[in-house]
């Protein structure tokens, strides 16, 4: 759409939205971009890290001239190749993320609005006055009110449908296109996510500008089975929030309790500190199927799409909140209230109510009235027992389990009474069901697991929203020099190998001062382990946005928040204006700002996009196995890619041979790996080398302690003089280089991209 | 041309072209023995898996001596080789090691040209079956892959069946591993 | 979104947006209908007309918990169904085709605003005041100017964003929800071809309000080799006009041949009719590998996804003029003009160039320069034949094929100099290069097919756009009454089984007096057939929109001027009001108006999208073989569904056993058996005895035609009383009515679906 | 478990549950005989193919008349059916077929019930697997689908494998007509 004329119609437009004429910053070249806008800094990027595919299918089925096998160069009958397809699939997904984000954006704030008006102000607080950072930066608008945030969402609206549009058939032919389109997509997904998130603080009073914020009791033997209990699963607080409202104003909060699965357990725990979380996405089923909750309450995303029909089984209710998922129940909201609720109780039957007060009502009302005839426990051992001991170990569970997971010998363990192993299984599993439904004998196996199923509690801290500037200004110096080793974000679902990795991960970076900041099923499975006096990593680190910290920031649509951060050391730290100056930003987090991402159990395609918004930025993210079925990765080959950069302050272009980030989208198969990797993608090429001798101080002993001694065998590329060498390791890194024959080089200055590819950016912009 | 079904479903072929199954050890040797520069990529569950005791990383090892075959450790398996002993050719993990292999002129792990014949070893199923994929995609013109794994890998050019059990597979193994020694 | 207050915020910003002060006609319950609100409209159709799925693929593979198999009742491991998924994809493909022509619209609208500005004002011509239908019915707007339909694209962008949503992981559990939000999404791809088609005949005077538009001509003989051939592919006039505006202008219109290829050869037609139309876009693939183009500019949609890499081949240049479709090219839009040019005659290279005049300048320049230098030859008979000699008849051809055609017999004929049958298969054709790129023997099929492609040229009605308001006034009644047959609209793409089903087709029925519409490739091939005295369709039949008419409307967005004329006949023949009142519109249409569509070649996401939205409007589609693999239908069993319906002029629920309309969504297997199925299709409760007659008259005589003598099976089913039966069949029918024990009924005097199920819309509102 | 390929590719299956390929006439014969209520679902391509003249319509018919199988005319078989002065006893094109044929409570052709085996022939391979596609999800409960064309149908419960000479073809359905014929 870029056409280009001295001053367009449309241009002038863009000015309006944005208010260009308010001049708290120059506006930048890419205010409100479109498809082309941003592509050159795509390619860019996809020069040094190039879309690796693994095709998860050979065909492509999406047209009425297929299926087309697209192997071995084929081409379909419309002209597409294998690599063009991979890239079709992953811009899809992110456009399903991205919308899904969008959607929830768009329906909190008409929400909102409906509830405070268009004028409300935008406040995050005192510690916060950089309130927008993706939106100030990719729109160049600085959102004032509520009505600001719904310009924003209508300009993703548009981008979305152009987006979706260059799927259609006979469309794009570039695999590097869809890669850039996919980069749009996900870059817009980050504006949704902040969008969404600066409503719901500001319309919900959800904590900002605060760090410690209050703890919250998590996991099922939290929630207090002899009350009613509100199950709530999905993503968005309009529900929950006015169910609290309800419950608080007509003093029923203490008679029924409320939990939550997912994000809105996150989001409603930001409203109301006595809300319980029972845990993420891979224990839901589970809980389901225990029958502890009388009334389900769901409202968008990552819900089992079979709700109703697990809720029958244990005779739960269910109430569809939310128009994008109605399960083609009768919607009762105009409804009778006493008609709604009468056929719940008696007739068993769930609605669609789309109106969150009349929903919270019924839930309520209904849940007091069935939960005294419901009976919710977990299965006897000798239940448990009998049916484990139905098992003829034929394997059918090991065969459709996503991860890759054989009950078996558990099954055979609990039938002996022995529950070591068993829970350690049950650690595993990503609570899919697909097992049960597999099993010839029909064991119930989700159920049996109950009894090897942890009843721990744990203590998480409730999401505190975005980072506050004050912080930003304090860990600015330290982290861009490195003496902070780096910040890194834990996102994202809960497919991943071990339910424990995520919080042994995050204790092993926050002991070595690493800023770990979470969100998601990420934030909740890193409480959901014990460490030394029983403490869990939100007890042990102090919640600060600080070397050593441990955040969580909230729910998926927080993550806006960690992009944000990185946008304010950008910005505050490094004062480079960010108005409509989405390259000068990506470009400064790239090769400046040692962050990095672990989005260990990716899942859904919210996440695909997430990550991919991360990599626009300039964000490495590394994802765990499972991920390789997202079917692309961005890859560098550290000893044959081309590592020149510009040293703004020399003003020439540098051959630093320095692979740093090495990889921005990057599947490691253990944990193990994992902490070997994700210390190495915090390395970069303006760290002192003070701050660069600890960070491969850091690289070297995890290396040390997972690869079984030895140095790293890339070493040598991330020392450029004796000085980066980490004061433990002096004698045996030297005697190391000396046999291969390194040569010492002249550190960067000011390294940059600008200036080695086609752009409209002057190197001047990325000087502070 | 038919496909045979993994033993993981989540891996089930959707395509046209899948790996020749082949039972005979005798023909594995040969087609290992036919290839000019041979890889061995051997993934973490080695040091997880064992027939009465013994690591499966222990035959890896074996079979990489006496075919003289170059090792990539993937993961952290160099550790598990330093802890036995003997030092890996190169370590790349997974998506590592196929992005380089994808490029015809990459000169592999020895600088002697790149591979021709990559050999898939202890690497989580889905994992290494979308590795494969990457390599039948876009490296079909100049490399073959195969697998040492109990399963079936659609995927690969040559692959073992699904072995119902344990005792099939050490067969096998054990029956490679002669048949190497012959040949060598 | 629908919450229920009082009058809410957002009922009033509605309200502005839709101008609901100015009384046209006044506001009607769906004013911009969400997701929730016209679903009860939806679920009524879904009863009569259940869902048919035939999954293209037994799995699921959208998220990393997959692949998942979903066959014999399995749950995906987010618990979804193989029916759910099989609607989540036909979501997914109407979001597509919907996104495909909003995405069109919103660019166009801003190409003639910024041309125009945004208070121009929508003049459709002296004999159209109902110049949006589709909008007016849907948003409840009554656009004045080309700003006005920025608001209703905008409304468009909404709800696309929030329908993808709930294609996410975890979302819509319900197969018949998914459908209704593909129902929806369809309604409002209507509603931006609207957009589209009005703004382009506003914007570029394209013809309106007259039915003999100019004869163009059509085939690749039309193309004057001899001069510099600028090809046009896509459909997105805003290249094509400047190009001719260029031209024009520069007194370059005599040197230079303009031609087309889909859609965008029906718009530059309708600018200029100089241009020629080569054919649809099953002759793409083969017309540009003849080399004949000199410049190929695409815009988007249905363009060759290898269109460079064919290029190549015959060293035709590549211009890509919209950011959908950019091929990893250098995007030149910022460059001097002289240096791109150079670069495309020297270099032979392709660029993208975003702005449409410089495009056209450079294209011009280019096909200028280079044209003399390059042969334009077809495949001589001995080469054909030394090529078609190399076959071994291996059968790799047919095996890839997706038409089903083994060339073996085809190379063996051309290469013993047999041209006719070769010529029969080549009808058969649809253009997509699988069996070149498959022969073991290298032979290039497309080539050689050169030898037996048609040199003939034909005549083309210009596209029209918009039905007149005066001829919905005189075809009113006897369309109503039945005495008018029916209206046929023949629509979609070139995927069929023979390129001349669609002529026979339209011959057949408007030599019985039907009225006959068309766009897109269909409209397109209609042409391509000569009748007696070598006459096309367009030249036997008048372009009128009334008994016996053959009017082609126009491209791919042109359809919604056939939606529109559908709703046109119940708004000003029926004087039912329009605005925001879909409800009631889609019931007139689907329960009186003997309306079907054809879409035998439906290939793309949009013809699905735009099929859907005929079905959510009422109007049956009639589909070719290969759309089972769009992997839905909707079908009636007659025997055993519920053929009930209020009459409102009695206010009682009639059972009238009859099937009419008995599908909305079918497959044919031939079009032999399609010409049965369609006047079928054209019954209506309301038909008088005397239309019905009519009707009767046509589906018998073609049973007896085309299915070997007697009396459809079904026939007594339609049959209310004696004077039903046509006059011809008398005997016949009583005799075999006798037979069966058949027993007259009661006509329904005013057939409604209100009434029969819950909705909001009074039984009043449908009386006139 | 493995599955073949089918000639045409644009029917690849991608799932894991694959059509039995039979190509012994008798067990063929068997099957049929062995069906309550058999269902013979004829296309319009039987009055294209035809053996050195002998048009495959004829073939069906043959078949139908010696197993006694009730005939379901799609598209415009009947009209063919009628000029063999035979009437067929059923009309519904595939698509309706298979929609009846999915509920378990029709009543079936004969009005005696639902089909347990439906026998597809003649139909364009496409539109024929996706018909197939919709019995196998959502009619495998009450039951089972077989085909007599020349290639191989995935979706399909038995299926003939992919001939790669007509002959092989003719001879099949031959013998499987005497097949019958013993067994009637
Ligand atoms: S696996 Fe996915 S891409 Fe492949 S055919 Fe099935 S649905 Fe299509
Ligand atoms: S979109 Fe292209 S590759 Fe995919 S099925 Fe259609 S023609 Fe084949
Ligand atoms: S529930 Fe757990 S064990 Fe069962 S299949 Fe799913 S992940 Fe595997
Ligand atoms: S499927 Fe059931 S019986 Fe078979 S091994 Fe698993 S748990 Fe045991
Ligand atoms: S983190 Fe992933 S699984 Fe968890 S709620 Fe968010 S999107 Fe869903
Ligand atoms: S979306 Fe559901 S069915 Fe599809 S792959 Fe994911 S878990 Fe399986
Ligand atoms: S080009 Fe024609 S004959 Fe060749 S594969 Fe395509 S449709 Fe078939
Ligand atoms: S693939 Fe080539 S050689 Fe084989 S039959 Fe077709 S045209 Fe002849």
């Amino acid at each position: 759409m870029a056409e280009v004329k001295a001053i367009t119609r449309k241009q002038e437009e863009v000015r309006q939205l944005i208010k260009a004429e308010i001049p708290w910053e120059p506006v930048g070249p890419t205010p409100m971009p479109e498809i082309p806008d941003l592509r050159s800094w795509d390619m860019r990027l996809l020069k040094t890290y190039k879309p690796w595919y693994a095709p998860f299918c050979d065909l492509c089925c999406l047209c009425t001239y297929g299926k087309c096998d697209l192997t071995q160069g084929r081409r379909g009958a419309c002209g597409l190749d294998i690599a063009t397809q991979q890239a079709r699939i992953i811009l899809l997904a992110c456009l399903m993320g991205c919308s899904a984000h969008a959607g929830h954006a768009g329906h909190i704030l008409e929400f909102l609005i409906e509830k405070h008006g268009p004028d409300k102000k935008i406040d995050m607080g005192t510690f916060i006055e950089l309130e927008a950072p993706n939106i100030r930066t990719v729109t160049g608008l600085k959102p004032e009110t509520l009505g600001d945030l719904k310009t924003v969402i209508e300009y993703v609206y548009k981008e979305i449908t152009h987006l979706l549009d260059s799927t259609h058939f006979g469309q794009e032919g570039s695999y590097l296109d869809y890669e850039s389109k996919a980069l749009h997509a996900s870059m817009l997904d980050h504006v949704g996510m902040e969008v969404a998130d600066i409503a719901q603080i500001v319309g919900f009073d959800f904590p900002t500008s605060v760090a410690d914020t209050p703890m919250i009791d998590m996991g099922w033997e939290a929630v207090d089975k002899s009350k009613p209990v509100i199950l709530l699963v999905g993503h968005n607080p309009a529900t929950s929030c006015t169910l609290i409202d309800y419950l608080r104003e007509n003093n029923l909060y203490d008679k029924v309790e409320v939990a939550g699965i997912c994000c809105t357990a996150l989001e409603t725990t930001r409203y109301s500190d006595r809300a319980k979380i029972v845990g993420p996405l891979s224990r839901q089923l589970f809980f389901i199927r225990s029958g502890i909750a009388d009334v389900i309450m769901t409202d968008e995303q990552c819900i089992r799409t079979d709700m109703p029909i697990e809720a029958d089984k244990v005779s739960s209710r269910v109430i569809a909140c939310l128009d994008k998922v109605m399960y083609g129940l009768e919607d009762a909201t105009d409804w009778d209230m006493e008609e709604i609720v009468k056929q719940m109780v008696e007739d068993k039957k769930h609605f669609a109510i789309l109106d969150p007060e009349k929903a919270a009502e019924v839930a309520a009302q209904v849940a007091l009235k069935i939960s005294p005839r419901r009976k919710k426990e977990w299965i006897s051992e000798e239940e448990a027992k009998e049916l484990a001991g139905k098992c003829t170990q034929c394997d059918m569970c090991e065969r459709v389990c996503p991860n890759l997971l054989g009950l078996g010998k558990a099954m055979k363990d609990i039938s002996e009474g022995n529950f070591d192993e068993p829970q350690k299984l049950f650690n595993k599993c990503i609570g899919c069901g697909k097992c049960d439904q597999e099993c010839p004998q029909h064991i119930p196996i989700l159920r049996v697991m109950q009894v090897v199923a942890s009843k721990e509690t744990w203590r998480i801290r409730a999401g505190r929203g975005a980072i506050m500037d004050t912080e930003i200004r304090n860990v600015g110096a330290p982290l861009t020099l490195g003496t902070i080793p780096g910040v890194l974000a834990f996102v994202g679902c809960s497919n991943f190998p071990d339910i424990d990795d995520v919080a042994d991960m995050v204790y092993e970076f926050a002991k070595r001062k690493y800023i770990v900041v979470l969100t998601g099923c990420a934030a909740i499975v890193a409480g959901m382990k014990k460490f030394q006096d029983g403490k869990t990593v939100y007890e042990l680190f102090p919640p600060d946005f600080d070397a050593g910290g441990v955040v969580n920031v909230g729910s998926c649509v927080s993550n806006a928040h960690i992009t944000g951060a990185a946008i304010k050391i950008a910005n505050i730290f490094a004062a480079l204006p960010l108005r409509a100056n989405y390259e000068v930003m990506a470009d400064y987090v790239l090769n400046r700002v040692g962050a990095c991402g672990v989005a260990w159990g990716a899942m859904s395609q919210k996440a695909a996009s997430i990550g991919t918004g991360c990599n626009r930025l300039g964000i490495p993210v590394v994802l765990g196995p499972h991920s390789s079925k997202y079917r692309r990765l961005y890859l560098s080959r550290k000893e044959e890619d081309d590592w020149r950069v510009m040293d703004a302050r020399k003003r020439e272009i540098v051959d630093t041979g320095e692979p740093s980030p090495e990889h921005i989208a990057y599947v490691c198969e253990t944990k193990e790996k994992a902490m070997v990797m994700i210390p190495k993608l915090c390395i970069r090429k303006n760290d002192t080398p003070q701050g660069r001798s600890i960070k491969l101080n850091h690289y070297i002993s995890l290396y040390k302690k997972y690869m079984g001694g030895g140095l790293p065998e890339d070493l040598h590329l991330f020392v450029r003089r004796d000085a980066d060498i980490p004061l433990v390791y002096k004698k045996e890194v030297r005697v190391h280089l000396k046999e291969i024959g390194w040569q010492p080089k002249e550190p960067v200055g000011l390294p940059t991209f600008i200036g080695t590819y086609p752009t409209k950016v002057p190197l001047e912009a990325v000087i502070h | 041309m038919s496909t045979m079904i993994p033993f993981h479903r989540v891996n089930v072929l959707t395509g046209i072209k899948s790996a020749r199954l082949i039972e005979d050890a005798a023909e594995y040797a040969n087609l290992i023995q036919k290839a000019k520069r041979p890889l061995l990529v051997l993934g973490p569950l080695l040091s997880e898996w064992s027939f009465d005791g013994k690591l499966l990383i222990e035959y890896a090892l074996e079979i990489a001596k006496i075919a003289n075959i170059p090792i990539c450790a993937t993961d952290i398996v160099k550790g598990k080789m330093v802890q036995l002993g003997t030092k890996p050719d190169s370590v790349y993990d997974a998506v590592e090691i196929v992005n380089h292999l994808k490029d015809p002129d990459w000169k592999g792990v020895k600088k002697e040209g790149n591979h021709d014949l990559v050999i898939f070893f202890g690497i989580r199923s889905d994992l290494e079956e979308q590795c494969l994929s990457v390599l039948k995609h876009f490296a079909f013109n100049h490399l073959k892959t195969m697998t040492l794994d109990k399963y079936y890998f659609p995927h690969a050019n040559y692959s073992l069946p699904n072995f119902r059990k344990d005792e099939q597979w050490k067969a096998f193994l054990e029956d490679l591993i002669s048949e190497l020694k012959k040949g060598g």
